[in-house]
C-alpha cells in the first residue's frame, strides 16, 4: 500500500518519522557542539508534536503530560544546559574533526535499512505504518549508539544518550500510543535526574582532566602499553 | 502486602532523613537500624508467602511470588549485614580525610536509595516500572562510585553511567516491543503487568518477543556484567567504597539476573523455541570462561574480586539457560550463596585494604600475621567462592555440572576447565596477601567481622543441608520458572 | 627324617664352601703355573680369623657387631633352600627362589649398611659400588630364573627341578639364554673377575674388600665365609638347575651319596670353567659393568621372549 | 559398627574443634565460674595459667584423636570379621538426596589403615608439636584442621552417593592444605600448598566429572545408581581414564605426582605421615571403589595402561627418591614409588578379570591391598622417625646428618626396621607384598594374548630392578643419616628424644612391621574377606599348608613361611655365636679407624650421600634434568693451588618442562590476549555492546 490510501494522521506520523530519522543523521554527521544540540532541540521538538498529535488524534489526555513533559526536558531544559557547558567550556569554536565521516554516514544509513529488515518478519501481524514507525525507532536509537561512538566529546555522547532516549519515546508513543502512565513519568523522572547527574559530573570530569575529551579519560585499562 | 508499602516507605525515609543530617556519628548504627527493620519486615512477608503463596496487591501493583520473596529477604539481609560493616568502614574513611561530612550524607542517603529501588524491582508487578527502578538503581549508585573523587573514581563512574544507560534503554526498547506484542491481543488492558503477560503469553507474536528478548537480554545483561557488555563492573567495583561493592556485587547483579529470568519465563513461554535459551547459555559461557581467565591478570583485590563476580553470574547465566528443574535449582542457590559469599568478601576485603592502605595486591601481605580475623576471613572466603565444599557454591556448582552433564555433556569440559582456571586465579593472588610475615608497619584496625562470620556459616549451613522451608521455596521458584516439578 | 636329611645337606653344603674356594685358588693357580696352596688353605685362614683378637674401631656402633652374624645367617637361611644332593626336602618349602633372592639382598643389605658405619672413605665406596651392581644385577637374575620359574610354572626350586628331570634332556633355547645370564650375573654378584677381584686390595678396583676393610677376627672370618658360601649357592643353584641328572630324587643311602658324587663333579667342573674365565679375561672399569650386566639382562630377557614366543603352545 | 565409625568421625572433629580453645583460657573459665558452685567443688587446676592449660588442652586433644582411631581401628576389624555391609542415610545433604553412608568391607579395610595410622599420629603429635611458638604457628589452627582432615578421610571411606563422597574428599584435601600451608612464612611451604591445592581441585573435577558420566546412564548420583548402570565400552573407557586422572592426582601417579614431593616436605612431620601414609591409600581406596565396585565390568586394556603407569611411576618414583638429599623429600619420592608398585598390580588384577580367571584377579587384588596396607605402616613409621630426627637435629638435610645411631639409639632400631621393610627384606611385611606381587605377575601363562604374556613378566623384571634399586636407597638413608661420624654440629650435638609417646609411636609401628611381616596370613585372611565381597572371588587355598605357611596359588606352585624362616635365622645366628663367643683372649679391642697411615681423617672424608649414588646417577644419567657444577677456588702462583671445591647438584623433574610449565604460560599468555578487551575507552566499550546487539538482532531475525 502506499501513502495517499492513508488517513492524515497517519501521513503526519510517517513524515515527522523521516523528519526524526533526517535529525538523528544531522546530529550523527555533526562536528560542531552548539549546532548538535540545536539539532538535538529540533528533534524534541518533533517528538513533542508527534505526541501531541498523537494524544489529539487518539484524544488521550495522559499523552499531553508526557508531550509538555518531553517538550520541557528535551527542549528546553537539557539543550539549554548543554549549551552552558559549551560556553563555560568556550568549546563553541571548535569543530570535532571526524574521522571518515562518509564512512559513518553510510553505516548510518545501512543501519536504517538493518532495522527494517529485522522488524519485517513482524509485519504480517500489523499494520505497515506502525512497524514503519518502529523502525524508525529503533534506527533513531542505533544512531545515536553510532554517535556516541563517533564522537569523543562527553557532551557529544549526552546527546547521543538522550537522542537514544528519543528514539524509544517515538516507538513507544507511535506504536503502543505511549506507555502506562506511571512508566511515562518514571521515566522522565529518571531523565530528569539523569541530566542532572549529567551536569555534575561535567563539573567533576573538567576539575579531573579539565576537558570534556572521553578519550582522555583511560586511566582503568588492563592493556599491557 | 502492608510489609512491601512499610518497606518501601522506610527506605524513602532513609534517604530524606540521611540527606538532611548524615553526617552525625550514630548514623551507622541509625542505617543499621533501619535495614534491620526492614529485615524483619520481609521475614514476616516470607513467613506470609510461605503460608498463603503468592501474594497479589489489590491494586495488581505489586506481585511477591516464591521467586522473588527469597530474593527480597536476601536483598534486605545482605543490606543489613552491609550496613553493620560500613558504620566503622565509613567512620574509618570520615577519620582519615578521605570523606567530608557532606559525602557521607550522600552515601548514607543513597544507600537508602539504592536499597530501595532494589526492592522495587524485586516487588513490582510492573515490568515497566521494573524499568524504572533498574534505572533508578544505576543513578542511586553512580555518586557513589565516584565518591572518593578521585579521577580514576569520576571514570569509572562516568564510563558505569554511560554504558549501563545505554544498555538499560535497550532494555526499554525490548520493553515497548513486548508492550507493543500485548497490545496487539486485543481486549487486554494494562498489559505491562506481569500477571497479565503471563496469562496471555501463549497469545503473544513469537517474532516480536524473540526481538524483545534480545533488547532485554542485552539491557539487563549489561547490569549483570555479561561479557562483552561488562566493562564497566570492574571499575565501578573497584573505585567506589567497599561497602557499595558488596552491594553491587551482592544484590544489583542478582536483582538484574532476576529480571533477566522473570522475561526468559515469558519468552519460553510465548515462543515453544530454545532461542532464549540459548542465547543464555551461550553469553554465560563466554562470560564464564572470559571471566576466569581474566582473574589471573589482576593487580587490584577488588577488581580480582569484581571479575570474580563477573565469572560467576556467567555460570548461573549458564544454568538458567539450560532450564530444566536441576540447573534452575541450581541456579536460584547459586544466587543465594553467592550474594552471601560475595558480600562478605567484600567486607573482609575492605578491612584489608584500609589494613594496609592500599587496594594494590603486591602490597598487601602476611594479614595472617598481621590480624588473624581478617587473614582467615578473606582465606575461607576466597575457599568458599572457589567452589571448595562443604560450603555452598560448591553444591549448587555441583548440580549445575550434573545438569549439564545430563543435557549437553561436551559442555561440561570447558565448565570445568573454567573452573580450574578461576580457581588458579584466585588463589595465586590471594595466598601471598594471607600467608607470610607481615610487613613493617602495618597494624591492626578496628574490624566489625560479624557479617563476615554470619555469611560464612549461613553458606556452610547450605553447603550441608538445605533447610526445608528454603527446599520448598527453590522447589516452587523452580516450578514457576522451568515449569518442572523438582521434589 | 626328612627335616634332619634336609639340616645335614645344608650343613655339607656350609662345610663344603671353604672347600669350593681352596678348589678355585688351586685351579687357578695351575693354570697361571703358580705353586698351589692346599685345598684346605681357606679352612685354615678362617680357624686363624676366628682365634684372633677383632680390633673394631671406636666409631664402630653396635651394627658393626652385629652385622657379620646376620649376613653369614641370611646367606646360611639361602643354603638351606637350594637342593643340593637331594630334591623334595622340606625346608626347599619355606622359601622359594624369589625369598632366595631377597636372602641375598638381606645380606647384602648389612653388609653396605656395615661398610658405611665407621664412615671411611673406603667403606662409603665400596658400599656404593656393592649397591650399584647388586641392583642392576638382580633384575637380570630374577629374569633368568623367571623364564625357568615359567617353564616349571612354580617358583619352588625343588618342584623346578622335578620338572626339569620329568621332562628329560629337552633342548630349549630358553635355557641356553637363561644359563649364560646365570653364569654372567653370578660372577658378577659373588664379586668375581672381570666384576671384582677378591685378590687385590687395589684402592681403586676394590669392591667387596672395600666394604668389610675395617673387619677383623671372627668378624671377617664370618663374612669371608658368606662370601664362599655364597659362591658355592650360585654354583649349586646353576648346576642343579640346568643339570640337575644325578640329584638325589629319593632318599635311600646310595641315592644320596650318587647325588653328592654328581653334584662335587658338577661343582668341580663349574669352578674350572670360573677359572679359565678369570685367567682369560681382565678386571673391566667400573662404569663398563652395566654395559656387562646389560648384556646379561639382554639375554635373559631372550630366554624369556623365547620361551614366551618359541615353547608356549596354547 | 556403624556406630563406632559415627564416632571415630565425631571424635576426630570433637578434637579439632577443642583445640580451638587452646588459647581461651580466660574465656573457658568464665564459663567455669557460671557453674554451680556443686560442680566447682573439685579443683580445676588448670586454669592457673596459660602454659599449663595449653599443655593440658594439646594433651586432650590428640586423646581425643587417639579414641577416635582406637573407635577406628575395632570399627574396622568388626566390619572386616562379621562379613556384612551396613548401610544407613544421614538426614543432611540436598533436599532430595540424603547423605547415603554404606559400610562394607573394603571400607573397614581402609578404616583399618586410617585408625593405626591416626593412633600412631595421636600418640606421637603431643611431643611433636611441643616445639611450635604459639604466635607464629598457633596450635588451634593445626589441631583443628588435623582433625578435620582425620574426619574427612573417614566420611570419603563412609560415603555411599556421589555427592556426599566429593564433600569428604573435598574436606581431606582443603584441610590437609591448610596443614601444609601450616608454616607460611617461608616460600616453598606456600608454593607447595598452592601447587597442592591447584592439583587437588582439577583431580576432584575430574572425578565429578566421572561421577558424572556415570550418572547422566543412571537414575540418580547415589552409588546404589551407579552399580545398576549398565555403560557403552567407550564411556565406561572414557569415566575409566577420568578417574584415574583424578584418584591418580590424589595418589601421585607419575607424571602427575609433583605436588607430593613437594608437599609432604613441608607439613608438619605427623601430618606428612598422615598424607603419605594414609591419605594417598584413600585415593587408592576411590580408585578401587570406582573402577571394581561402580563400573559394572572391568576391561583389559584399562590393565594394560594400569600396569604400564604403574611401571612407570615405580622406576620414576625410586630414581628420583635415590637422588633426594632432603629425607622426608626423598620419603615423598619413594611412596610415589609404592603407590606405582600397587596400581601396577592391580592392573595385573583387572587383566586377569577381564579375561575370566577371577581367583588370579583376586591375587593381584589382595597384592595390591596388602601392600598398600603395609605401606602406610612402613612408611607413616618413618615419616614419624624422621620428624625425631628433624626435632632433635633441626636438620633434614642428609648431608648434615650422620652418627645418629648412637646419640638416639631406640630411634635408629626402629628407623631401621622402617628401611628393611620398605627395601622388601624378607622377615618384614614389605617382603611380602612384592612376594604376591611377583607371584602374581609369574601367573601369566594362562592368558592368551601373546603380548601381554611377553610384558608383563619384562614389569616384572622392571619390578625387581625397582625393589633393587629402593634397597640401595634405604641403604644410603639409613647409612648416611645414622651411621658414620657426625658431618655437622647439629647431629654432634643431638640427644635422643625424651618423649615416650613418640617413641611409642614408631615402637608400635615397627612392632606391627615385623609382626605382619612374620604371620602375613592374620592380615590376608582379612584380605580375602574384602576380595569375595567386591571381586566375588577368595584365594582358594591361602592356607593349604596350615597358617604358618603362605601359598597364594598352589602349595605346589609357591609357598613362602616366615616364621620358620625366622625361627632357622635365629639357629643359624645362634650356632656361630654360640662357636664364636667370647672367649678371654678374643675380647674386642677398641682402637682408631684405620687411616691408611696417613693420619688426621675427619668426617668430610665420609661418603656423602650425592657420593654414594653417584655410580647410578651417571649410569642412568637420561632419567633426570641435572644441573651439576663444580667450582674450584684457585690461587696460588698461577692459580695452580686449590684453596677449596665446591659441587653443586640440581635436580628437576621431567615433567615439570614437558607437562606443567607449557601449561601454565598457555594459560598466561592466553588470559593476556583475553585483558586486551579491557582497552579504557569508553567508546570502545559502546562499539562492543553496539555490534553485540546488531550480531544478536542478525541472529534472532
Amino acid at each position: 500500500m502506499n501513502a495517499q490510501h492513508l488517513d492524515f494522521y497517519m501521513q503526519t506520523i510517517l513524515s515527522m518519522a523521516a523528519l526524526v530519522a533526517f535529525t538523528s543523521f544531522l546530529m550523527l554527521g555533526q562536528g560542531r557542539l552548539l549546532r548538535l544540540i540545536f539539532v538535538f532541540a529540533i528533534q524534541g521538538l518533533l517528538l513533542t508534536l508527534t505526541t501531541g498529535l498523537a494524544a489529539y488524534s487518539l484524544d488521550n489526555p495522559h499523552l499531553y503530560i508526557s508531550a509538555v513533559l518531553t517538550l520541557l526536558l528535551k527542549v528546553l531544559f537539557i539543550p539549554a544546559m548543554l549549551r552552558r557547558e559549551v560556553l563555560k567550556m568556550a568549546m563553541h569554536r571548535d569543530v570535532e574533526a571526524l574521522k571518515n565521516k562518509t564512512l559513518i554516514m553510510l553505516s548510518g544509513a545501512s543501519l536504517m535499512i538493518f532495522s527494517y529488515y529485522i522488524l519485517h518478519p513482524i509485519v504480517q501481524t500489523s499494520n505497515a505504518v506502525m512497524i514503519n514507525a518502529l523502525a524508525v525507532g529503533l534506527s533513531v536509537v542505533l544512531l545515536g549508539m553510532l554517535l556516541m561512538i563517533s564522537h569523543r566529546q562527553a557532551i557529544a555522547h549526552v546527546v547521543g544518550f538522550m537522542s537514544i532516549e528519543n528514539g524509544l519515546f517515538f516507538a513507544a508513543i507511535v506504536a503502543t500510543h505511549g506507555m502506562p502512565m506511571v512508566v511515562e513519568l518514571g521515566v522522565a523522572f529518571d531523565v530528569l535526574v539523569a541530566a542532572i547527574l549529567f551536569g555534575i559530573f561535567f563539573l567533576h570530569i573538567r576539575t579531573s582532566i579539565d576537558s570534556l575529551d572521553v578519550d582522555l579519560m583511560n586511566r582503568l585499562h588492563e592493556v599491557e602499553k | 502486602m502492608i510489609a512491601v508499602y512499610f518497606i518501601l516507605f522506610l527506605a524513602l525515609l532513609g534517604i530524606v532523613y540521611f540527606a538532611l543530617i548524615g553526617h552525625r556519628t550514630d548514623v551507622g548504627k541509625i542505617n543499621t537500624a533501619l535495614n534491620g527493620i526492614s529485615f524483619l519486615a520481609t521475614v514476616w512477608l516470607a513467613v506470609t508467602v510461605l503460608k498463603h503463596g503468592t501474594l497479589l496487591s489489590e491494586n495488581k501493583a505489586f506481585l511477591i511470588d516464591s521467586f522473588n520473596v527469597y530474593l527480597i529477604v536476601l536483598t534486605a539481609f545482605v543490606g543489613m549485614t552491609t550496613s553493620i560493616f560500613s558504620a566503622p568502614y565509613m567512620a574509618h574513611e570520615n577519620a582519615i580525610g578521605r570523606l567530608n561530612d557532606q559525602r557521607l550524607r550522600l552515601y548514607y542517603s543513597m544507600y537508602q536509595g539504592f536499597m530501595l529501588a532494589m526492592y522495587l524491582v524485586l516487588t513490582t508487578n510492573n515490568m515497566g516500572v521494573m524499568w524504572v527502578a533498574m534505572e533508578g538503581a544505576t543513578l542511586a549508585t553512580v555518586l557513589l562510585v565516584s565518591l572518593y573523587r578521585t579521577p580514576e573514581a569520576i571514570e569509572a563512574a562516568w564510563k558505569y553511567f554511560i554504558l549501563c544507560g545505554v544498555g538499560i534503554a535497550q532494555a526499554l526498547f525490548g520493553t515497548v516491543l513486548l508492550y507493543y506484542a500485548a497490545v496487539q491481543i486485543n481486549g487486554i488492558d494494562n498489559a505491562l503487568l506481569w500477571t497479565v503477560l503471563y496469562e496471555h503469553a501463549d497469545k503473544l507474536n513469537p517474532h516480536i518477543l524473540e526481538l524483545a528478548f534480545v533488547f532485554l537480554l542485552i539491557g539487563y545483561g549489561t547490569k549483570m556484567g555479561l561479557v562483552p557488555l561488562h566493562n564497566w563492573l570492574p571499575d565501578a567495583h573497584s573505585e567506589g567504597p567497599t561497602p557499595m561493592s558488596a552491594v553491587l556485587s551482592g544484590l544489583l547483579l542478582n536483582d538484574a539476573l532476576y529480571a533477566v529470568v522473570r522475561n526468559k519465563m515469558l519468552v519460553d513461554g510465548a515462543t515453544h523455541a530454545p532461542t532464549a535459551s540459548y542465547l543464555m547459555m551461550g553469553f554465560g559461557m563466554l562470560t564464564f570462561l572470559t571471566a576466569a581467565l581474566l582473574l589471573h591478570r589482576q593487580k587490584d583485590i577488588k577488581r580480582l574480586f569484581s571479575y570474580s563476580s563477573i565469572e560467576h553470574m556467567g555460570m548461573m547465566t549458564f544454568a538458567f539457560g539450560i532450564g530444566g528443574s536441576l540447573a534452575t535449582f541450581a541456579g536460584l542457590l547459586h544466587m543465594t550463596v553467592h550474594s552471601l559469599t560475595k558480600s562478605a568478601i567484600f567486607v573482609t576485603v575492605g578491612h584489608a585494604s584500609q589494613l594496609a592502605g592500599t587496594q594494590k595486591m603486591e602490597q598487601i601481605r602476611g594479614l595472617i600475621k598481621t590480624q588473624p580475623v581478617i587473614g582467615w576471613g578473606l582465606l575461607i572466603g576466597t575457599v568458599a567462592i572457589a567452589g571448595f565444599p562443604p560450603f555452598g557454591v560448591f553444591t549448587s556448582e555441583f548440580l549445575v555440572l550434573m545438569a549439564t552433564m545430563h543435557s549437553y555433556p561436551w559442555l561440561t569440559l570447558p565448565l570445568l576447565l573454567g573452573i580450574g582456571v578461576a580457581f588458579a586465579g584466585l588463589f595465586r593472588h590471594i595466598q601471598p596477601i594471607v600467608y607470610g610475615n607481615k610487613p613493617e608497619g602495618q597494624e591492626p584496625i578496628k574490624a566489625n567481622l560479624w557479617p563476615v562470620l554470619i555469611h560464612l556459616a549461613l553458606v556452610l549451613w547450605l553447603g550441608l543441608a538445605i533447610p526445608s522451608f528454603l527446599a520448598d521455596w527453590f522447589s516452587q521458584a523452580t516450578l514457576l520458572i522451568s515449569g518442572e516439578k523438582l521434589l | 627324617m626328612n627335616w634332619l636329611i634336609a639340616i645335614l645337606q645344608t650343613a655339607l653344603l656350609v662345610g663344603l664352601s671353604p672347600l669350593l674356594a681352596g678348589w678355585l685358588k688351586r685351579c687357578k693357580c695351575f693354570l697361571q703355573n703358580r705353586q698351589p696352596p692346599s685345598v684346605f688353605q681357606p679352612y685354615r685362614d678362617l680357624l686363624k680369623l676366628t682365634r684372633k683378637q677383632p680390633v673394631l674401631s671406636h666409631d664402630a656402633s653396635w651394627l658393626f657387631h652385629f652385622a657379620p652374624y646376620m649376613v653369614l645367617s641370611a646367606t646360611v637361611l639361602a643354603a638351606s633352600v637350594v637342593p643340593f644332593i637331594a630334591v623334595d626336602l622340606p625346608t626347599s618349602a619355606t622359601a622359594d627362589v624369589i625369598v632366595l633372592v631377597g636372602f641375598f639382598a638381606f645380606a647384602r643389605f648389612f653388609l653396605t649398611l656395615a661398610g658405611l658405619d665407621v664412615g671411611t672413605a673406603f667403606g662409603g665406596m665400596g658400599a656404593s659400588r656393592e649397591v650399584t651392581i647388586s641392583s642392576l644385577a638382580e633384575p637380570a637374575m630374577l629374569m633368568a630364573v623367571f623364564t625357568l620359574t615359567m617353564t616349571a610354572s612354580t617358583t619352588n626350586l625343588a618342584f623346578a627341578i622335578d620338572h626339569v628331570l620329568q621332562a628329560g634332556l629337552v633342548l630349549r633355547p630358553s635355557f641356553l639364554f637363561a644359563l649364560f645370564a646365570l653364569l654372567l650375573v653370578a660372577v658378577a654378584e659373588t664379586g668375581r673377575v672381570p666384576v671384582d677381584n677378591p685378590a687385590t686390595h687395589l684402592e681403586l678396583t676394590m669392591i667387596h674388600e672395600a666394604m668389610i676393610l675395617e673387619y677383623s677376627g671372627r668378624h671377617l672370618a664370618l663374612i669371608e665365609w658368606a662370601s664362599q658360601l655364597k659362591l658355592m649357592l650360585y654354583g649349586v643353584l646353576i648346576a642343579n638347575l640346568f643339570f640337575p641328572w644325578g640329584i638325589a630324587q629319593s632318599l635311600s643311602l646310595n641315592a644320596l651319596g650318587f647325588g653328592l658324587f654328581a653334584i662335587l663333579l658338577k661343582l668341580a667342573v663349574l669352578t674350572l670353567i670360573l677359572a679359565f674365565a678369570e685367567t682369560a679375561v681382565a678386571k673391566m672399569r667400573l662404569f663398563r659393568v652395566q654395559e656387562y650386566l646389560g648384556f646379561a639382562y639382554l639375554l635373559a630377557l631372550l630366554g624369556m621372549l623365547s620361551h614366551i614366543v618359541l615353547e608356549v603352545l596354547l | 559398627m556403624l556406630f563406632l565409625a559415627y564416632l571415630a568421625v565425631l571424635l576426630s572433629i570433637a578434637s579439632g574443634g577443642l583445640a580451638l580453645f587452646v588459647n581461651q583460657r580466660v574465656f573457658v573459665s568464665s564459663l567455669w565460674q557460671q557453674l554451680p558452685v556443686s560442680l566447682r567443688q573439685q579443683p580445676f587446676y588448670c586454669m592457673t595459667d596459660d602454659a599449663h592449660w595449653r599443655v593440658v588442652i594439646q594433651r586432650s586433644v590428640f586423646v581425643l584423636l587417639g579414641i577416635a582411631s582406637v573407635a577406628a581401628i575395632i570399627a574396622g576389624l568388626g566390619g572386616l570379621l562379621s562379613k556384612q555391609i551396613l548401610t544407613d542415610q544421614i538426614q543432611l545433604g540436598l533436599p532430595w538426596l540424603p547423605w547415603h553412608v554404606r559400610f562394607d568391607s573394603l571400607s573397614a579395610l581402609f578404616f583399618l589403615i586410617v585408625g593405626i595410622g591416626t593412633g600412631a599420629v595421636s600418640l606421637y603429635g603431643t611431643g611433636y608439636v611441643k616445639h611450635y611458638q604459639e604466635q607464629d604457628h598457633p596450635f588451634a589452627v593445626l589441631g583443628l584442621f588435623t582433625g578435620l582432615f582425620v574426619a574427612g578421610m573417614l566420611l570419603v571411606l563412609l560415603a555411599d552417593d556421589a555427592f556426599f563422597f566429593m564433600i569428604a574428599w573435598e574436606v581431606m584435601s582443603v584441610a590437609s592444605y591448610f596443614l601444609v600451608a601450616f608454616q607460611h612464612e617461608n616460600p616453598a611451604n606456600r608454593r607447595a600448598a598452592f601447587l597442592y591445592l591447584l592439583m587437588a581441585e582439577v583431580g576432584a573435577l575430574a572425578i565429578i566429572l566421572s561421577f558424572g558420566v556415570l550418572a547422566s546412564f543412571s537414575t540418580g548420583i547415589s552409588f546404589e545408581a551407579f552399580r545398576a548402570a549398565h555403560l557403552s565400552d567407550t564411556w565406561a573407557s572414557i569415566a575409566f581414564c577420568l578417574a584415574l586422572l583424578g584418584f591418580g592426582m590424589k595418589a601421585g601417579l607419575v607424571p602427575i605426582h609433583v605436588w607430593l614431593p613437594e608437599a609432604h616436605p613441608v607439613a608438619p612431620s605427623h601430618i606428612s605421615a598422615l598424607m603419605s601414609g594414609v591419605m594417598l591409600k584413600i585415593a587408592l581406596y576411590g580408585f578401587i571403589r570406582f573402577c571394581f565396585d561402580l563400573l559394572d565390568k572391568v576391561q583389559w586394556q584399562w590393565g594394560l595402561v594400569l600396569l604400564l603407569l604403574g611401571t612407570v611411576s615405580a622406576l620414576g618414583g625410586i630414581f628420583y627418591a635415590l637422588l633426594q638429599s632432603n629425607l622426608k623429600r626423598l620419603l615423598a619420592y619413594s611412596s610415589v614409588e609404592n603407590i606405582g608398585i600397587i596400581f601396577m598390580v592391580l592392573g595385573l588384577a583387572m587383566i586377569f578379570m577381564a579375561n575370566g580367571h577371577p581367583e588370579l584377579a583376586a591375587l593381584g587384588f589382595i597384592a595390591a591391598l596388602l601392600h598398600a596396607f603395609n605401606h602406610a605402616l612402613f612408611k607413616n613409621l618413618l615419616f614419624l622417625g624422621a620428624g625425631i630426627i628433624q626435632q632433635q637435629t633441626h636438620e633434614l638435610n642428609m648431608e648434615m646428618l650422620g652418627g645418629l645411631i648412637k646419640k638416639m639409639p631406640r630411634t635408629s632400631v626402629t628407623f631401621l626396621i622402617g628401611c628393611m621393610s620398605i627395601s622388601a627384606l624378607p622377615l618384614f611385611n614389605g617382603f611380602v607384598s612384592e612376594w604376591l606381587v611377583f607371584q602374581t605377575a609369574l601367573q601369566v601363562d594362562v592368558l592368551e594374548s601373546g603380548v601381554l604374556r611377553s610384558l608383563i613378566p619384562i614389569t616384572a623384571a622392571a619390578l625387581a630392578l625397582t625393589a633393587a634399586l629402593a634397597a640401595a636407597c634405604f641403604v644410603k638413608v639409613y647409612g648416611i643419616t645414622f651411621l658414620g661420624v657426625p658431618r655437622s654440629h647439629h647431629s654432634e650435638k643431638a640427644v635422643e628424644t625424651t618423649d615416650k609417646g613418640m617413641l611409642t609411636a614408631t615402637a608400635l609401628l615397627a612392632g606391627l612391621c615385623f609382626l605382619f611381616g612374620i604371620f602375613p596370613s592374620l592380615i590376608i585372611r582379612l584380605l580375602n574377606q574384602v576380595s569375595s565381597q567386591i571381586l566375588g572371588q577368595a584365594l582358594k587355598n591361602d592356607t593349604a599348608l596350615g597358617w604358618l605357611w603362605l601359598a597364594p596359588v598352589d602349595a605346589g606352585q609357591a609357598s613362602y613361611s616366615a616364621p620358620l624362616v625366622l625361627v632357622s635365622a635365629l639357629i643359624a645366628a645362634g650356632v656361630c655365636y654360640y662357636f664364636l663367643r667370647r672367649t678371654p683372649d678374643t675380647l674386642i679391642r677398641k682402637s682408631a679407624t684405620w687411616d691408611c697411615g696417613f693420619g688426621g681423617l675427619t668426617p668430610r672424608m665420609q661418603y656423602s650421600a650425592n657420593a654414594f649414588t653417584m655410580p647410578l646417577r651417571r649410569i642412568f644419567a637420561p632419567v633426570w634434568q641435572l644441573d651439576e657444577q663444580v667450582k674450584k677456588d684457585l690461587s696460588g702462583a698461577l692459580n695452580q693451588q686449590v684453596d677449596a671445591v665446591h659441587y653443586q647438584l640440581h635436580i628437576q623433574d621431567h615433567s615439570w618442562q614437558w607437562l606443567y610449565q607449557p601449561l601454565e604460560n598457555g594459560v598466561n599468555s592466553i588470559a593476556k590476549q583475553v585483558s586486551r578487551i579491557q582497552t579504557g575507552n569508553i567508546r570502545t566499550y559502546l562499539s562492543y555492546s553496539f555490534v553485540t546487539l546488531i550480531v544478536m538482532l542478525w541472529m534472532v531475525s
